[in-house]
C-alpha cells in the first residue's frame, strides 16, 4: 500500500503478515510439550498463570507424540471417540458445503481445521454444563448426542428446523444437549454466558458455561464486560478466546496490537492461558483444568486458543482475494484431525485402516441423514415451515396486534 | 392507609417479587448498598442479602447482557439502568438478543428480564438525564414496553412486568417519583395490573386525550383548563397497547390527542396517531393531533419551554373541537 | 453510457469523495485490502492508500466513537457498518454522541461522520442479516436518514450525504445493490441530490403510494398490478422529509398508501401517516393504509411470507379506492 | 450482608474495604519517590513498564521533598502557578456548590481531592493539544486561560451560557482552549479522544489529546474500544483512568477484580504507568513523558491515576449514606494542595503567609466573577436562554420541520 500525497502524516495502519502473491512461512513455535507446569486450578491465581498467557499449552509434539504434565492421559476409547467426532463434523461440513453449492442451503460456515475446539472442550466437561457457542462450535453438538438429520433440517430450514426456519444455516439451538442458541451478532454471547453460569452460582449448582468469542469479536464491547464481570461476581465460566487469525478478510494484527489474547485475561484477575488450539490432547486438558476450577468455586478462565482458519470464512467468502491460498499448510500447528490421528496409530490404537474405515462409516451416515432431511424439504424446492409460524414465539403468547397481521396474512 | 409515593410503591413491588420467588434477583448501577441514586431498592440488600440485590460495574451492556443469560438459566433478575438516557449503550443486547431469543431458538430459549429505568424530564436533566426513549423500543418485536404513571399503577405494573416471561421495558417518570401522590399501594395484598391493559383516567365525551407517564398528570390538569369533556386514557402499556380502549373511546368521542415527552419524529404518539387512524377513519371528525417534545435534544435550562404543558395541551384540545 | 449496478455508483461516489476532499478518510470492518463484504470498497485502498481507506477492529462502537472523533478534530469520516443489524453496538455513539454534539456544545464543536450500512431482507439473511432499522433513527434529533434505492440516486445522495456537516445514516438497500440498473450514474460528472428532497418515481392521480429503498421497486410492481393510476414518491431522505412533495401529491390524489420493510409498530410508516393525518386531512378520502413487514423478528426460510410483496400493497392500493 | 437462606448457592459479590460506622484505615504505600527509573519515552516498549504499571510513580515523599528520575524539575514559578491553579479550582468548586445550595445553579460536581489531575496534566501539555475531559476536569480550563465568568454563566444556564442552557452545570465546551464539550454518559470520550489524535496524525500535525475516565466508567465497552484502537492504530493519545475510588456509592472493587487499573493496558501493547494523582510533580512528569513519546510518533500511553475522590460524587449524591465520612483523611495520598504547597514551602518559595494572601486573592477574585456571571441572569430568576434557541444547531441549518415546530412555540 503507498500512502497518497496530498497529506504530510499518516496513521499507522496494520496490515496481514502475507497477502495474496506473497509467500507465507511462519516461525516455529519456540515451546514444546512439557514446558509448562501445570498449577493446582483450585487454588491458582492469575499471576500463577503468566507463563501459561504469553506461552502455548501444547501436549502433542510434531511427530504426535504426547507428553508433559497437561497430557491429560485419556484411554484410547477416548481419543478414538474424540477423533471419530472432528471427522463426522469434517464429512458433514464437507457435505453441507456441497447442499450448499447446489442451492439445498443457503448458506454455510464449516469448522474446518478448527475441529478440536468444540469436540476437545466439550468431552471435557460435564453433561450439565451449559455451552454457549458462536457459529465455529457446531461440533458440540456431536458430543452431545444431536441427532444429525435434525441438525441438517435446520441447516435447511425445512419443516423439520427445530428453529423454523427462522435464522439462517449454522446458528443451532439444541436445549437438550445445553447448547444454546447461536446469534449472528458476535461477541454478544460471551458475555451473557457470564450470567448463565452465575444463575448457576446463585442456585448453587455444579453447573460451568463454556463460551467462545472470536479473535476478531473480542474488539467488541462484549468482550470486556464478560471479562470483568466474570471476575468481578467470580463466575464459574470459561472463557474462550478463539484466536484463528482471521475475521473474514482482517487479519488479527487489527485485533491486537501485539499478536496475543492470552494476556488480557490477566489484568481483569483471571487464569489466562494460551493452548494451542490444534491439540485435541492440550485443549481437552486446559479445558478439563478451568472446569475444575470453575467448579471448585475458584472462578474463570480466560484461554486463548491458537489455531487457524483453512477454510473460507463462509459460503459467501472467497479467502485468495486476502492471503494466500496455502497459507493454511503452514500454520505451525498443523491439522487437528491428523496430528490425533498420528498420535493414535503411535500408540498402536489406530491405522490408515481403521482411519479410512471411519471415514467411509462416517460418509454413509451423513449421506443417510442428508437424504432424511432432504424428504422434510429442502431450501429450493421447501416445504418450508408454514407461513403462520412467524408470528409464534415472539412472545409467550400471541398478543392481539400480531394475531391481527397474522390473520391479515392467512386472509390474504 | 398510608400514602405511598412512587419510590415507596417501587420499593414495595420489588420487595414482595423478592419475597415470592427465589428466583428474582436485583442489580444495577448503585441499587445494592446505597439502595439506588433514587433510592428505589432502599433496604432491599439488607434485607434480602447481597447476593440478591447488588451493585455491578458501570456497564449497561454488561448489566443487560448478564441478565440475559441469568434469565436463560432460569432465573428473573430485574435490572436498573439509573437514567433511561444510558440504556443504549445496552440497546444492542436488548433488540438483537433479549426480544429474539424466543422466536430465534424457536421457543426453546427465554429470558424473562424487566429492565427498570427512570425516564423524562422535569428535573432540569438537559440532554442527557431527562429522555424518554420508549420509542426506540416500541419498533422491536419481543419486547413488552410499559411506562407507569402513579404510585398505584407503578407497583400493580411492575409485579405484572416481573411475572411475564417476556422482556419488558419498564420506564418511570422521574418527575413523579415523589409526587403527585394517588391512590393506596399497600404492601399487602399484592396487586396486579395486565400489561396491555390501558387506564382511563378520566371519562368524557368530546375528546379522546391519551398519554403515559408524567404526562398522563399534565394532561388532566390541561383537560380542566380547557373546559371540554374528555376521556383521557393513560396507555399504560405501549407494546401491546389496549386497542379496546383506546379504540372504544375515539368511536366515542369522534376527536384525538395524543401527547408524549419525547421529540415528535417517530415518537409513539406517530404510531398511536397511525393505528387509530387506520382503524376508525370514518369516525375522526377532526385530526388527530400531537402534543409533544420538540424534535431537539433535551435542553437544560429552557425544559419548561420544551416539554408538553397544559397550556399547549389544552390549546390542542380545544384545535380539536374547532373544525 | 455504461450502467452501473448500485455497487458501483457507491464506489465512484467514496471514490470522487477521496479525489475531491483530502480530509475524507474510509474506514470499517473488512473495507480495506478486501474492499467490503459487499465489494463497496473495492480498489479504493489501493488508489488512495491504506491511511485512507482501511480495516479495523471489529467493533461498531469503536468505529463510530473513532469516526466522531476524527470528525471533531477536521476529518470527513465515512464509515461502513457491515449490516445495518450490526449498528446497535454504536447505538449509542450515534444517537446520544453524534447526533447531539453540536447542541450540546451550543456550536463549537461538530462531527460531520457518515455512515453507510447495507439494510433490509432479500438476501435469506434471518434475524442478523435483514433489519432495516431506519426508524430507530429518525427518532433523534441531530442525524439526517437517508435511504438509497437506486444506483442512480446512490451515487447523488451519497456525495450530498458527505458533503453534508451534519451526521448522516445512509442505508443501502442491499437486496438492490446488482440490480436492477437503473439511471446511468457515470464517474464524471459528479452530482448531487440534495438530502430532504423526494423522488417521484412514478406519477399519477388516484393514489399516493410512498416508500424509500428496496420497497419502491416492489412498489413499482404493485401499481401496474393494480391497475391504478398512482403516484409513487421514493422519499430517499426520512429526516427532513419532503414535504412538498408529499403533501403536494395527497392533496392531488385523496389517498395513500405507506409500504416499507421494517415492522409495522413504530416504523416510519407510522410518522408519515400521523403527519400526513395532521396535514392533509380534509384532503383524505380514505384511510391511510401502511403495508409493511409483520411486527416479528425477520424470518429466514419464510422471508417472502414476511415482507411486503407487489399482491399485499396493490390489494392496499385497490383498499384505499373502495371507500 | 447476610445470605438469603433459600438458596443454596450464592454469587460472590465484593463490598466496598469500609463501610459507614466502620473504622477506616488503608495500609500505607509501599512505594517511594525514586523506586522507578523513567524509561527513554521514544523507545519504550509495553514490557518495558510492567514495573511503572503495577508499581506507582511518586515523586513528592510524605514530607513533601522531591526526588528521582521523575522530578520534572519545575521553577518555582511553575510551581506556584500550578498551586494557584489548584487553590482556584477548590474555591470555586466551593463557591459554585454555595450557589447550588441556595437555587442559583440546578447541580454541581467538584474536583475536591483531584485538582491536581486536571491542571498538573494540562500543565504539561502543549497549548495545541486536544483535551477532551469527563466532568471531573473542569480545572484545565483554568490553565488554558478560560475566564471564569464565561465558565459560571455555563453553570448557572444563563443567558451568556456559551452552550446557551442546554446542558447541566460542569458540562463546559471551550473551543478556544481546544477543551472538547464534556458529555454526560460516561466513557464515551475515552474512544472518541482516539478519533481525535488520529486525525492529527492523518494531517501530521505536532497535537497529542489528552483523555480521561474514571474507575467505574473503564468498565463501559469505550474504555476496551479506545485501548484497542489506539494500539492497533498507534494514536498520540494519552488514556488516563482517574482512580478516585468510588463511582457514585460503588467502590473500585466492583470495576476490577484485583483493585488494578494500570496494568490493564500492558495486554494491549500500551506502556502503561500508575501514577500518585495528588502528587503534583508526578503527574506533570509522568504527562510529560507520555506527551513526549506521543509527539514522537511512539504511541499511546495507559496511566491510571491513583487518587480518592474526597468530596461527594455531586450536588444531588450523601457518601455518608455508604462510606465512613471521615475516609479521604486516611487516604495515603493526602491532599493534592497540601502537598504541593509544603513543598514549596519546604524550597523556601512558599510560606503560610503567602497562601493565605493567595486564597483571599482567588475568593475576591471568585466573588467578583460570580457577581458579574449573575448580571447575565440565575438559575432561579432568569433570565435563561431564548427558548428559541433550543432549535438552532440541530442541525448547521434549521430543517423546515424544525421552524414550523419554533413558528408554533413562538406563536403559541
Ligand atoms: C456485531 C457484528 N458485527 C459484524 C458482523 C459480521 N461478521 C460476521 S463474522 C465476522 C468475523 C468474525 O471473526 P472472528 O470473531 O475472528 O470469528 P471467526 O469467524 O474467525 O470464527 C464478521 C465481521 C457480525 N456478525 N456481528
Ligand atoms: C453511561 C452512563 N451510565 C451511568 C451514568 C450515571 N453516572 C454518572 S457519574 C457515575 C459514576 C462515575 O464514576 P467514575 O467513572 O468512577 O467517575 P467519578 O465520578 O469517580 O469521577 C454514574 C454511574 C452515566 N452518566 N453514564
Ligand atoms: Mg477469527
Ligand atoms: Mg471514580
Amino acid at each position: 500500500m503507498m500512502s497518497s500525497d496530498d497529506s504530510k502524516g499518516s496513521i499507522r495502519v496494520p496490515d496481514a503478515p502475507f497477502r495474496p502473491g506473497e509467500e507465507a512461512s511462519f516461525d516455529s513455535w519456540p515451546w514444546k510439550p512439557g514446558d509448562f507446569a501445570m498449577p493446582d486450578p483450585k487454588t491458582c491465581e492469575f499471576k500463577d498463570t503468566t507463563e501459561l498467557a504469553n506461552g502455548l499449552v501444547r501436549v502433542l509434539d510434531d511427530d504426535g507424540v504426547a507428553s508433559g504434565e497437561w497430557d491429560p492421559g485419556l484411554s484410547a476409547e477416548e481419543l478414538q471417540n474424540g477423533l471419530e467426532h472432528m471427522v463426522r463434523l469434517r464429512i458433514f461440513d464437507d457435505r453441507m458445503m456441497k447442499m450448499q453449492r447446489t442451492g439445498l442451503l443457503s448458506f454455510y460456515m464449516r469448522s474446518l481445521g478448527e475441529e478440536a475446539v468444540a469436540i476437545a472442550q466439550t468431552m471435557a466437561l460435564q453433561e450439565q454444563d451449559w455451552i454457549f457457542p458462536t457459529y465455529r462450535q457446531p461440533g458440540a453438538q456431536f458430543v452431545r448426542g444431536r441427532d444429525m438429520v435434525s441438525m441438517i433440517c435446520h441447516c435447511i430450514g425445512n419443516e423439520e428446523d427445530n428453529i423454523k426456519g427462522r435464522q439462517m444455516p449454522v446458528h443451532y439451538s439444541y436445549r437438550e444437549g445445553r447448547f444454546i442458541s447461536v446469534s449472528s451478532p458476535v461477541g454478544t454471547q460471551f458475555s451473557q454466558a457470564v450470567g448463565v453460569a452465575l444463575a448457576s452460582s446463585y442456585k448453587g449448582l455444579d453447573e460451568v458455561t463454556i463460551t467462545w468469542i472470536g479473535d476478531g469479536a473480542s474488539a467488541e464491547g462484549d468482550y470486556h464486560y464478560a471479562l470483568n464481570f466474570a471476575s468481578v461476581f467470580n463466575a464459574p465460566v470459561i472463557l474462550n478466546v478463539v484466536n484463528n487469525q482471521w475475521a473474514i478478510s482482517t487479519h488479527a494484527n487489527f485485533a491486537t496490537g501485539i499478536g496475543d489474547f492470552a494476556s488480557r485475561g490477566l489484568p481483569y484477575g483471571l487464569p489466562s492461558i494460551r493452548v494451542d488450539g490444534n491439540d485435541f490432547l492440550a485443549l481437552y486438558s486446559v479445558t478439563k483444568w478451568a472446569r475444575e476450577r470453575a467448579a471448585s468455586g475458584a472462578g474463570a478462565t480466560h484461554i486463548e486458543v491458537l489455531t487457524y482458519r483453512t477454510g473460507a470464512h463462509s459460503s459467501s467468502d472467497d479467502p485468495s482475494r486476502y492471503r494466500p491460498g496455502d497459507e493454511h499448510t503452514k500454520w505451525p500447528g498443523g491439522d487437528p484431525v491428523v496430528r490425533l490421528k498420528e498420535h493414535l496409530i503411535n500408540i498402536g490404537e489406530w491405522s490408515e485402516e481403521s482411519h479410512t474405515e471411519l471415514e467411509e462409516k462416517i460418509d454413509s451416515e451423513v449421506v443417510e441423514a442428508y437424504k432424511e432431511a432432504v424428504k422434510f424439504g429442502d431450501l429450493a424446492n421447501g416445504p418450508y415451515p408454514s407461513a403462520d409460524t412467524i408470528f409464534t414465539e415472539v412472545y409467550e403468547e400471541v398478543p392481539w396486534h400480531l394475531q391481527e397481521q397474522h390473520d391479515e396474512m392467512m386472509g390474504g | 392507609m398510608t400514602n405511598m409515593n412512587m419510590i415507596q410503591s417501587l420499593n414495595s413491588a420489588l420487595d414482595i417479587m423478592l419475597d415470592r420467588d427465589p428466583d428474582v434477583i436485583i442489580f444495577g448501577e448503585d441499587v445494592g448498598y446505597f439502595g439506588g441514586v433514587f433510592r428505589t431498592t432502599d433496604g432491599l440488600q439488607e434485607k434480602h442479602g447481597d447476593h440478591r440485590v447488588f451493585d455491578t460495574p458501570l456497564s449497561e451492556g454488561g448489566i443487560a447482557a448478564t441478565a440475559f443469560g441469568m434469565g436463560l438459566n432460569g432465573l428473573r433478575p430485574i435490572v436498573e439502568i439509573q437514567f433511561a438516557d444510558y440504556i443504549f449503550p445496552a440497546y444492542d443486547q436488548i433488540v438483537n438478543e433479549m426480544a429474539k431469543i424466543r422466536h430465534r431458538s424457536g421457543g426453546e430459549f427465554w429470558s424473562p428480564v424487566t429492565l427498570r429505568t427512570p425516564a423524562g424530564g422535569g428535573i432540569r436533566g438537559g440532554h442527557h438525564h431527562s429522555q424518554s426513549p420508549e420509542s426506540q423500543f416500541t419498533h422491536t418485536p419481543g419486547l413488552k414496553v410499559v411506562y407507569c404513571s402513579t404510585p398505584y399503577n407503578a407497583k400493580g405494573l411492575l409485579i405484572s412486568s416481573v411475572e411475564s416471561n417476556d422482556p419488558v421495558i419498564f420506564f418511570e417518570p422521574k418527575r413523579c417519583y415523589r409526587g403527585p401522590f394517588y391512590g393506596d399501594p399497600h404492601k399487602v395484598p399484592t396487586y396486579r395490573i395486565p400489561l396491555g391493559q390501558a387506564r382511563m383516567a378520566l371519562e368524557g365525551s368530546e375528546c379522546t386525550v391519551i398519554s403515559w407517564g408524567a404526562m398522563v398528570h399534565v394532561c388532566e390538569q390541561a383537560i380542566k383548563d380547557s373546559g371540554f369533556s374528555c376521556d383521557l386514557i393513560d396507555l399504560q402499556t405501549l407494546v401491546p397497547w389496549d386497542k379496546e380502549t383506546v379504540v372504544g373511546s375515539i368511536e366515542k368521542t369522534g376527536r384525538c390527542v395524543i401527547v408524549h415527552e419525547a421529540p415528535k419524529t417517530s415518537g409513539f404518539g406517530a404510531e398511536m396517531s397511525a393505528s387509530i387512524q387506520e382503524r376508525c377513519f370514518y369516525h375522526l371528525e377532526s385530526p388527530i393531533v400531537r402534543v409533544t417534545g420538540w424534535d431537539t435534544p433535551f435542553p437544560h435550562t429552557t425544559e419548561w419551554d420544551y416539554m408538553p404543558g397544559p397550556t399547549r395541551i389544552a390549546a390542542a384540545i380545544a384545535q380539536t373541537q374547532e373544525d
